[in-house]
């Protein structure tokens, strides 16, 4: 039989407008499910942006011998530098430290007042990119000289906070994963229903010799249709928010690591229309399909 | 054309529907299958277009046993059987128009062909002012004759009416009659269940009469009514 | 007891179903309403139940204007009067009995009371052996009777039966118009629209004809055509 | 008309029964939306109580002067117990606080093996319930002889917190009002679309001399048991998962301030329930009567 787009087409558009409550019902449903799916999303993107800039404020502190020398201070740094777990090398100074230290105890200055200039070690501050890796810096930093008791890290620290962020992380992508479904099992369900309520049409279209094809074939555009629009809808909508909020948070939570880079609109927008679409031709194609065996 | 060979058909469990049914239907005949309200005759109707299976027995329609026939086959039969339904069945969001060019369509026919051919079809059955209707704003007796013209628009080399003038004033009803009848002429087989004895009385063509599920009389240029 | 008074019924802007109708029934009358398909014969039904209103004119039925009655009165107005519908309109959910039973359930009735009623009127019908059956399990001419037993059931002051047997063979036809004459003896008024002339000759009772919308012939004791 | 709930309820049952497939749809996008919305006010109750312990932690401290004698602290101390912001004041001698300071920089012996047993002067250390109350206490201490920089008190910090946490319950109230809104909207669609598929069984009803009443009371139930059976699973479900939660939090996140009280579970069953069953009612009624005008 030809395929003929064109009539497949405009009876999806004419079936649509006849039915408008069921579209506009369909239509509603998916652009609120792509909606809440797409905020989920983007809430998801942006805690873990956030997350993943706190994990980067992890740092190792390698403290030098008082007596070290300042070729042994370059050497080590050049080295630690060379490590790939390594994000980034700040040298602190005996001098740089003490200034710090002073800076600390402002309101004290009892503290400070007899301390010699090369009293605190100087050191360097080591970030590492993704604090698992803290433990491996550290013995390697090990083996380079420094000893133990020269090196702070935030042994526990990292690890509470290492399980705690994969919670999280594990918890958000649970729970973007609880909205997916739903958004799919409402849409569907919301699409079969309508189509349940034409099972009478799509009896006699069989009767009258359609085949299978031919009966479905308006009704899956419909879903396409239906999908694409409810769907489109909710990701500009959600695109435009997180611009909102992205611009918000810049000037109202500018301490906030909220970055617009967090979530990369483009790909959130194709997602979500992506989703509409296909629940939208599959539910229809399986719906349809149900009543077809007339 | 169409061959019941020892056909029964129970619905669920005790509902005897048609009983050991022989009947053949030739080639360019026409029959009225008559009998009283609930005897089976939308039954055998069914059978035909394969909508429902047979319990027992074996049918034939131009010589291919319906139960060997695929599932994705069947739409191929239907377009050789055009069917007036007892109730109806139009499509309710398709205009008058629309209903009777969907049988033209699934048959994968011309756009160009159908926006001619529709038009002349609803003018014989005398809804050429009713073409752009929905079947909700039509009379029954309206609804009917859309029913009709949907039945032969695709010219199908069988045609079966499942009480096509129930809704029908006499004077209408002869017209359908009288299409039925040419379209018989021009070799097409023409099965017509019926309550219209005077129709039935006049026609003089083969009647089959069922009563309870069972043929009880099959008479060439038969009547209505036993008495002839 | 019905008084039709100068009413038009227009759907949309041109379709012009009833035009100046005149006509009164009386109570106790037994009322043929023919016509050809399309005549208006529904419309005027579906006026009566109030189902639509008229573009001008005024209906009035048990001396009450139906315009005049508010819409939560409009179901007192439908309980009076027993319809049997062109299209049988029986819930597809609910049983045979239970259809026929709903009828007795809007008017309140005790649940014994339609617990031994409604098997009585089923056989009355002679469906006492679909009961339990859904509409959809029954054949055309079944639901037709289901259509007519739920119309009188809660014995309405006026039965409407909107051709209430072109699904019937002409037997059992004939015991629905006795039915309908029973009814009518008891001193319900019964308004018929109908094509079968057979029974409209045999009854000889008074005749409405329409024609395109308008009242062309009102014959007490007619018959179905002119001639007579 | 005589009012019978044992007819309409059973007829709401059968209707269920003949409609499975509207009714599970009804059941299961009521389950559903409740089940996402139960999860939604859950986890922003923990997150607020989460908030809230976090604020709890905010105090000010307050330094005595070197030589301030023993009554003046005692009296100091049981003034600050009396004001009504404080929720806890622990006094820090100067002994103590040396040793925290050696406790704190116990890596680095050299920077206090000079210190005097009296260089660290002896402080109040007060837990403050709001964090907003910080300055009011602040400036009752200072009333009471503390002098600015006897105060220490993370002014900026606690600034940020009530902002960031109040954004923060703002936002998260805002999620559970779109959840709320997005589950009555979706449920209360599915519910007319069903009712919609059965709109001319409604008009025979009304043809056949039913009042509005009669007509919509099974629809009425049918929404009401439809909506009480998806939202009392789903909201027993939303608690069997806080109840797991809280328990595993106990041991995998002891250091998570999540507790069991954070969330009241039968208030929260009950608000489900009620929310499930009231959209469940007010959708039929208010679908079945587009339909009564006939
Ligand atoms: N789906 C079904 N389930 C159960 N019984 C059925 C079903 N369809 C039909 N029947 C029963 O089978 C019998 C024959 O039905 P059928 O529709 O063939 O009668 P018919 O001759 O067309 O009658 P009518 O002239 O009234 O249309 C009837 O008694 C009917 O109740
Ligand atoms: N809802 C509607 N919208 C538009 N036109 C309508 C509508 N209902 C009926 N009509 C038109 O009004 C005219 C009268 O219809 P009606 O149903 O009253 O005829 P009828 O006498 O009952 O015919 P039949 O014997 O075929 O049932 C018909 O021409 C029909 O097309
Ligand atoms: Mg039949
Ligand atoms: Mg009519």
């Amino acid at each position: 039989m030809r395929f003929n787009p064109g009539f497949f087409l405009k009876e999806a558009l004419k079936n649509i407008r006849l039915n408008l409550l069921m579209s506009v019902t369909a239509v509603t449903t998916t652009f609120v499910c792509i909606l809440v799916l797409g905020t989920a999303i983007l809430v998801s993107g942006h805690i873990e942006g956030i997350i993943g800039s706190v994990r980067q404020d992890v740092s190792v502190e390698a403290f030098f011998a008082p007596d070290a020398t300042q070729e042994r201070i370059d050497e080590a740094r050049r080295e630690v530098e060379g490590y790939p777990e390594v994000s980034e090398v700040t040298y602190i100074s005996q001098a740089q430290a003490l200034a710090d230290f002073k800076d600390t105890f402002r309101d004290n200055p009892e503290i400070y007042q007899d301390l010699g200039s090369d009293v605190l070690p100087a050191s360097l501050a080591i970030q590492i990119e993704d604090p698992s890796d803290a433990e491996a810096v550290a013995g390697k930093l090990k083996s380079a000289g420094f000893s133990e008791e020269n090196l702070s890290y935030p042994q526990q620290t990292i690890e509470r906070l290492n399980s705690v962020t994969s919670y999280m992380i594990w918890g958000l992508r649970a729970a973007t994963a609880l909205f997916l479904i739903s958004s799919i099992l409402l849409i569907s369900m919301t699409i079969r229903l309508s189509i349940f309520a034409r099972r009478q049409e799509i009896e006699v279209m069989k009767l009258v010799g359609a085949s299978d094809g031919f009966v479905r074939t308006p009704f899956v555009f419909e879903g396409l249709l239906q999908g694409l629009v409810g769907a489109t809808f909710a990701a500009l909508l959600v695109v435009w928010f997180n611009y909102l909020f992205v611009d918000w948070a810049g000037t109202a939570l500018p301490f906030w690591p909220i970055s617009s880079s967090a979530v990369n609109a483009f790909f959130v927008v194709v997602v979500l229309v992506a989703v509409g679409a296909v629940i939208g031709v599959l539910g229809s194609f399986l719906s349809v399909t149900r009543f077809l065996r007339v | 054309m169409i061959r019941f060979d020892n056909v029964t058909k129970l619905y669920g469990r005790d509902t005897v529907a048609l009983e050991r049914v022989n009947l053949e239907i030739n080639p360019g005949e026409f029959v009225f299958l008559v009998g009283a309200s609930g005897s089976g005759k939308s039954t055998l109707v069914r059978l035909i277009l394969k909508e429902i299976e047979p319990s027992r027995g074996a049918i034939y329609v131009k010589d291919t046993r319906l139960s060997s026939i695929p599932r994705r086959h069947i739409p191929r039969l239907r377009r050789d059987i055009g069917c007036v339904f007892q109730d109806f069945k139009l499509l309710p969001n398709k205009t008058a128009a629309e209903n009777v060019g969907y049988a033209m369509e699934v048959t994968g026919q011309k756009r160009r062909a159908i926006r001619t051919k529709v038009p002349q079809i609803l003018d014989l059955v005398g809804l050429s002012e009713m073409m752009d209707k929905y079947p909700r704003e039509l009379s029954g007796g309206e609804q009917q004759r859309v029913s009709v013209a949907r039945a032969f628009v695709s010219q199908p080399r069988i045609l079966i009416a499942d009480e096509p003038t129930g809704n029908l004033d006499p004077e209408t009803s002869v017209g359908i009659m009288n299409l039925l009848e040419r379209i018989n002429r021009i070799g097409t087989t023409v099965l017509v269940a019926t309550h219209d004895r005077d129709m039935v009385d006049a026609m003089r063509k083969r009647v089959v009469a069922l009563e309870n599920g069972r043929v009880v009389r099959d008479m060439v240029k038969g009547a209505y009514a036993d008495e002839v």
